[in-house]
């Protein structure tokens, strides 16, 4: 198990390497010059010039590629062009909300999509099942940020019951942790519900009904514990989209988290920042599918790790 | 299973928790979020829409960075609520006979935060340290004519120029200070800060907040009145609002201007309205057809309705423009208005040989309200069948576009849809970039590609000029030809609503856009 | 002798869109305690359905019962409580299925999964129930059985695992097993070791077993008696010996006659031509008639009654209906055989 | 065992009444209640797209400076806008706009990624792997971060949004056609084609394509929704369709100033594409249910 981990993570660094070479290129490709808009549309082109020189922006793209990673590979992330703090710390300061609000949305999301699955699947055509079906695909239907703005209107400029942004108590996470889970949690309800309805027709469940089991241990015991092996892995990769932060989400509440860092970054040309935070978010995602890979084998002992 | 499921909701929490605890470290009290906005006096926070960039007191572009600084860092002189000049770290300054040596007079009284005293040296520090960059930071604008800095005495700076600059006190008289030795040493102004500004850099959580406390040795006696003043970057205007109703916020801007009427409903929050320097207008290619008739610019602008564009695009909140200088500015001067007239301005284009029109593209960022200022333009053009497509574009993509080509002929803009904001006593800044023949982008932003000798001419005279008198004549001079070349669709310079919970007082917004709290206290 | 089950008339059906298959179509027969019974048919006949009819284990499929008895210890199960028939399923008559591979819940530790009947119907506490399911493991004959409490089903053999389900069957003692193609899935070697085992089970503890089968083989090797079943009905039931010996049903003639013979050499099997009516269209009179190579008029007109006969032989079939005509009719309400 | 005989029974009875398939097809899914009402809105919606432009009860391109940001009223039922336009007009005549962005954005996403799928699934190999790589890269980042990279790139408008969203759903149409793809490959009448010597391009198009169809057009149908959110989101931010264009997200857009005080602007273009994506969604479920012999329950 220690070395199929190991072995899978080096297998992870050409990968790597990869993305962040294509990511760097990319991002260059998208047309705007840092220096240009730091310096204000009042600047002369030589102070432009002399910014440009200064944050190292007239060296060859190859070059510029060149020195970031030899710094990456020293464990620096660079520095910000605008506001020349380091990334690590700009990281630092909105990974921790991010990190909160992802395990928040992804929480109740799993909670509730678990829970109107199982109800759905084993209601299956009746009322209960129709309740759930209509809740999930709602969920998956409802535009994210218009959902942030009606609870904004409901809960914080009608009835002021929770913050309309930023995060100084927990009624901060609220609203917008309902925003972002919605659709998890319907995807989850959906993906719960089909799959427990497979399993519900395998053979082992009527061994277990043959048993005398009721249905409450049939479903719980048996059925579910099969079914969250897909169930498992939708909400991983949800979690690992979450991580990298929900640009929409983020904006409409004031929510200091990776979303709003990258779009300004990217607004504002900031490469480093840009390009050090799109190499986070694909490191995260492939570790957040790695540990989903791992979990498998805890609901599946059919996988092996060799 | 059911397990399971209790085992997931347990370690969610668990997690959630484990994960507050270390932010709970770092963060504050977090009770200043009074909910029913019972505010603490002690404290102000202070909402906005950008974020904060830099916290580099050289290198502040946008007008947030400038304010939140000026908490921090001092300059030598600051504008009263009328826009008049008064000192500040200087008690006066002198202009040699020749207009090119400003000798300014400093106070003897202030040391900066980290211990280190405010004398002469301290400025030349600063001022080299901006020269020095020749460009990289973003204030070398400011001293783009000075030949050299010297100190005369302990507390007497000497500073040089290479031209008769009339615009300079405005320029260098802003700029701010931060202790010599924190230079010297480069520290992180993101992390610390050493100026002799009422508030000392406490906290910044880059995108989340900044938290300046009081500086307890503030050179004046019983300033500041509050302990500690946060501010937030809230970009959603909806959220912004939402905060000051619920007293998370206690003052903010911008305020969206449809917002006024709902807030001023409020029983516990003031709106006051700012008239700014901020001329909104949409630059016409002169170098283009068929825009290089003047007969055609003037036809667009009297096809414009500029009360309706008040109206609808800033709802309500602006001032019909009739110059190229805000009313604001201290050179301003009124011009004869173009009134809305449909008949006069198809006449104007069919003089031209356009009478039936012709199509165009206005260019513009994508936010929403330039957006509604350009589908405004669009609607009004429309009726002299002058057929406009917008294009908006992402502010880094639209800045390369517009700086990429080298010279007029080059140039693809038509429209620019844009706005312009200048100090209030710098006719330079409002008119040079904009319509010297010499600022054609990537130099400037004459998008207008507006090339008249005499304008040039009047600009040059107007900085160089030696005396107030003679400068506001040769901008007087300047806004009439500029007026009637029209380079521009003039439309409105906006009035710009602040709004605050009631009892705050001490802190203002000046026409400029920035906001100073020097003074701040609770009722 | 009373029958320790007694399965009288019942029907059974699959419910779909908007139609109803009659898959079970009035079956009756009797099982006595103690006995092995086959029964056997050609698939679609019927003869799964009907054992998990009497165990109502329809759930989750559109079959629903529709007519019938199915009394145990003179307690007809269909009227019970959902509740009480699960005190009953996997206690006191339990079952066995085709494929163990799929049968054993593949994320769950086969330990778990023994231990869960167990102390279910036994009350057993936990540590007891363990000790209880390890050594039914070894009285099935699994080696290492300790350990094997902690493995997987992926990880044993399709043997072990029909052994493993043996021994959860058998866990609670029940009075009646039903095997359902309990050796299909498995090597020729393996159906052996399990169907000895089944026998070893009879004679040590008496259990009552009903085996369903599409093999004659099976029958011939465990059963004391067999229950012939096509499209629905009992064409035939008997001592297997005699069944095997004299077949009166055209139809188990034919399937005997499919078996291959040891011993013999057969270059090609034999097969009953023709195939199994469609059950959403069942031709008039006997169900077999158009495959059967004795047919008369009259079997296409009207389908013949099971009848009992003097040795104690039930059939249905007009070749004898004729001769037997005081045979007892046992279609409605049968009495136990012998 | 006796579980997998029962269901293959009943399919043996199905087979053999004869019936058409498209007729069984038509009769299960007339059993599911909600895709058969979202089936009814979807038509409606279609009638709205085709007689929009004559149905609208105002002009919606006409401004009225008089009559700006009005609550939904009998003059006009869904309020008027920030330049006096009738958001119920715009709202009709948008739904072209919306429905097309969605579809077009997600048909062009489907060609493509079938055709990588198809490419990746039967050749395997290095071809296979260079392909999926690619796809796990482009899945590793978040949602709009694509596209708005893309929009950034190629300029904003309808044309570079549609672009940018068929480029993020190529990937799991690459996916899913690929998986398909594995499995058909395997079966054997295609192996024997391959025996006699068919060209490779001919297997695909003749024998592989066909069977993924039913697939791909459940998978195209659930996709519209999630392009047509996307596509709003793009708006939303500034970045999709030309800001007088009545298109839902861009409506969505321009009246989040007004949020507090003219609720309706931003209530009921969201509304709008609530309710079209949760149709075309519960259709789309409904459809897998009938045409997916894999999900079907």
């Amino acid at each position: 198990m220690g070395r199929y981990i190991i072995k899978r993570i080096i297998g992870l660094i050409p990968l790597l390497l990869a993305v962040s070479f294509l990511i760097f290129i990319f991002i260059h490709l998208i047309p705007g010059d840092p220096a240009r808009l730091m310096a204000g549309k009042d600047a002369t082109n030589d102070e432009v010039e002399a910014l440009r020189t200064y944050l190292g922006l007239d060296k060859p793209i190859l070059e510029q590629y060149f020195i970031y990673m030899k710094e990456l590979f020293q464990g620096d992330l660079g520095h910000s062009l605008r506001s020349n703090a380091p990334v690590t710390q700009l990281f630092g300061e909105r990974f921790l909300p991010s990190l909160q609000l992802s395990i928040l949305s992804i929480g109740w999301a799993m909670l509730i999509g678990i829970l109107l699955g199982v109800i759905s699947a084993v209601f299956r055509g009746r009322w209960p099942d129709y309740f759930g079906t209509i809740t999930a695909i709602s969920g998956i239907s409802v535009p994210n940020f218009w959902l942030g703005l009606v609870m904004i209107q409901l809960f914080a400029v009608q009835f002021n019951i929770f913050p309309a942004g930023g995060i100084e108590t927990w009624k901060g996470y609220v609203l917008p942790s309902f925003a972002l889970g919605a659709g998890i949690m319907a995807m989850i309800t959906r993906f719960t519900r089909s799959s427990l309805v497979q399993t519900l027709q395998e053979d082992f469940i009527r061994t277990a009904r043959s048993r005398g089991l009721g249905e409450r241990a049939i479903i719980f015991g048996h059925a579910l514990k099969k079914s969250m092996i897909t169930v498992l892995t939708i909400a991983g990769l949800q979690f690992g989209f979450l991580l990298g932060g929900s640009i929409v989400v983020e904006t409409v509440f004031s929510f200091p988290g990776m979303g709003r860092l990258l779009i300004d970054s990217i607004q504002f040309r900031d490469y480093p920042v840009v390009q050090s935070l799109l190499l986070i978010f694909s490191l995260e995602f492939i570790l957040v599918n790695l540990i989903v890979d791992i979990l498998y084998g805890f609901f599946n002992p059919k996988i092996r790790y060799n | 299973m059911k397990n399971l499921l209790a085992g997931i909701g347990l370690s969610i929490i668990a997690m959630f928790v484990l994960s507050a605890c270390a932010t709970s470290g770092s963060s504050d009290e977090g009770d200043s979020t009074g909910g029913d906005g019972a505010a603490d006096k002690s404290e102000v926070t202070i909402a906005f829409q950008e974020n904060i960039q830099t916290m580099d007191p050289h290198n502040g572009s946008a007008g947030i960075d400038n304010s939140v600084q000026y908490a921090i860092y001092e300059s030598m002189f600051t504008p009263d609520e009328d826009g008049e000049l008064q000192p500040l770290l200087a008690t006066d300054y002198e202009i040699s006979d020749d207009g090119l040596t400003y000798t300014f007079k400093l106070r003897d009284d202030v040391t900066f935060t980290d211990g280190a005293e405010f004398n002469a040296d301290a400025v030349k520090a600063n001022l080299d340290r901006i020269i020095d960059s020749e460009g990289s930071l973003n204030n070398y604008k400011s001293l783009r004519d000075v030949e050299k800095v010297e100190v005369a005495d302990d507390y007497e700076v000497e500073v040089t120029l290479n031209n008769i600059n009339s615009q300079f006190i405005n320029k260098i008289g802003m700029l701010r200070m931060a202790s010599p030795d924190a230079l010297e040493n480069d520290i992180d102004f993101g992390e610390e800060s050493a100026g002799t500004g009422p508030f000392v850099l406490e906290k910044w959580n880059h995108g989340d907040s900044l938290v300046a406390t009081k500086n307890e040795d503030y050179w004046e006696e019983d300033l500041p009145k509050v302990d500690k003043v946060t501010f937030k970057p809230i970009p959603e205007d909806g959220s912004r609002i939402a905060m000051l109703k619920t007293g998370e916020a206690d003052y903010i801007f911008p305020v969206p201007v449809n917002d006024v009427e709902s807030l001023e409903a409020e029983d516990n929050i003031e709106v006051s309205v700012v008239e700014s320097t901020y001329v909104n207008y949409a630059t016409i290619n002169t170098s283009k057809e068929p825009f290089n008739k003047k007969e055609v610019r003037q036809a667009m602008n009297y096809a414009l309705n500029q009360e309706d564009f008040v109206k609808v695009v800033k709802n309500g909140y602006g001032i019909v423009s009739d110059s190229a200088l805000p009313a604001t500015n201290n050179y301003y001067a009124a011009q004869e208005p173009y009134d809305y007239d449909l008949e006069k301005a198809k006449e104007l284009l069919a003089d031209a040989g356009y009478e039936d029109g012709f199509s165009t593209e206005i260019w513009g960022s994508d936010s929403s309200k330039d957006k509604r200022g350009m589908q405004f333009i669009q609607q009004q053009l429309g009726e002299i069948g002058i057929d406009v497509e917008i294009k908006q574009m992402e502010r880094g993509t639209l800045s390369d576009e517009i700086n990429k080509p080298e010279s007029a002929e080059d140039s693809e803009v038509e429209m620019w849809y844009v706005g312009w904001s200048s100090q209030v006593g710098d006719a330079d800044n409002a008119t040079n970039p904009l319509f010297s023949s010499s600022s054609f982008p990537p130099n400037g932003s004459n998008t207008a590609y507006y090339d008249n000798e005499k304008a040039d001419k009047l600009i040059e005279e107007g900085l160089h000029a030696k005396s107030e008198e003679e400068a506001a004549e040769k901008y007087a001079e300047l806004q009439e030809i500029l007026w009637d070349d029209a380079p521009w669709l003039f439309t409105a310079v906006d009035e710009e609503p602040t709004a605050m919970r009631k009892g705050l007082k001490g802190i203002w917004r000046s026409a400029d856009g920035n906001f100073y709290l020097r003074e701040v206290e609770w009722e | 002798m009373t029958g320790l089950l007694e399965v009288n008339n019942l029907k059974t059906a699959f419910i779909s869109d908007d139609k109803t298959t009659q898959v079970v179509r009035g079956v009756s027969f009797a099982v006595n305690k103690g006995e092995i019974v086959g029964i056997v048919g050609e698939s679609g006949c019927g003869k799964s359905v009907t054992s998990l009819s009497i165990m109502r284990l329809l759930k989750g499929t559109s079959g629903t019962i529709q007519d019938g008895e199915v009394r145990f210890h003179d307690q007809n199960l269909l009227d019970l409580s959902e509740q009480k028939m699960r005190k009953i399923r996997g206690n006191s008559m339990s079952m066995i299925f085709q494929d163990p591979m799929t049968s054993l819940n593949p994320v769950l530790k086969i330990g778990r999964q023994l231990m869960q009947g167990i102390m279910l119907h036994l009350k057993y506490p936990k540590e007891k129930a363990r000790k209880y399911a390890v050594s039914m493991l070894e009285s099935v004959g699994i080696p290492r059985a300790e350990s094997i409490m902690n493995e997987y089903p992926h990880q044993l053999s399709g043997g072990m695992n029909q052994r493993v389900m043996i021994a959860m069957a058998m866990s609670c003692n029940p009075e009646l097993l039903i095997a359902d193609e309990p050796t299909t899935a498995l090597d020729v070697t393996i159906q052996a070791q399990i169907l000895e085992l089944m026998k070893e089970l009879r004679e040590k503890q008496n259990t009552t077993i009903l085996m369903i089968t599409h093999d004659l083989g099976v029958v011939s090797e465990v059963c004391d008696r067999v229950i012939v079943m096509y499209a629905g009905r009992v064409v035939e039931e008997g001592k297997t010996a005699e069944v095997f010996e004299n077949p009166k049903h055209p139809y188990t003639e034919g399937l005997i006659k499919s078996m291959p013979k040891i011993g013999q050499k057969q270059s090609r099997l034999y097969a009953i031509p023709g195939q199994v009516p469609d059950p959403a269209n069942m031709p008039k009179g006997c169900k077999f008639a158009a495959r059967c190579p004795h047919v008369m008029d009259i079997c296409t007109e009207k389908e013949p009654d099971l009848i009992k006969d003097e040795e104690g032989r039930k059939h249905r079939c007009w070749l004898y209906q004729g001769e037997y005509e005081g045979g007892e009719k046992v279609d409605v309400k049968s009495s136990t055989g012998n | 065992m006796s579980e997998t005989q029962i269901t293959t029974d009943q399919t043996q009875f199905v087979e053999t009444k004869q019936d058409s398939n498209f007729k069984r097809l038509l009769r299960s899914f007339k059993k599911n209640k909600l895709a058969l009402y979202s089936l009814y809105v979807i038509i409606l919606l279609l009638l709205i797209v085709i007689f929009g432009p004559w149905i609208t009860p105002y002009d919606p391109q006409e401004a009225n400076y008089d009559s700006i940001l009005e609550a939904p009223s009998w003059q006009h039922l869904a309020g008027t806008d920030e330049f006096g336009k009738d958001v119920l007009s715009r709202l009709i005549v948008g739904a072209r706009l919306s429905l097309g962005v969605g579809v077009s954005a997600v048909l062009l996403g489907a060609v493509a990624g079938t055709i990588l799928g198809l490419i990746s699934g039967f050749f395997g190999k290095w071809v296979d792997r260079v392909i999926m790589r690619i796809c796990d890269i482009l899945f590793a980042f978040p949602d709009l971060v694509l596209a708005i990279a893309m929009v950034a790139i190629l300029g904003p408008g309808m044309k570079n949004v549609i672009i940018a969203i068929a480029f993020f759903s190529t990937p799991s149409f690459a996916r899913i056609v690929r998986g398909e793809t594995l499995e058909i490959k395997e079966r054997l009448f295609i192996e024997a084609e391959r025996s006699i010597g068919a060209k490779k391009s001919r297997i695909i198009l003749r024998h592989v394509f066909p069977q993924t169809i039913s697939t791909i057009i459940v998978y195209i149908t659930m996709n519209i929704g999630g392009a047509i959110i996307s596509a709003a989101s793009l708006s939303f931010l500034g970045l999709g369709a030309s800001p007088s264009s009545p298109e839902w997200g861009a409506m969505l857009s321009a009246s989040r100033d007004y949020i507090g005080h003219a609720f309706h602007l931003i209530f009921f273009p969201g509304l709008a594409v609530f309710i079209t994506v949760l149709v075309l969604n519960l259709f789309g479920d409904g459809l897998r249910d009938v045409l997916d012999p894999k999900t079907r329950d």
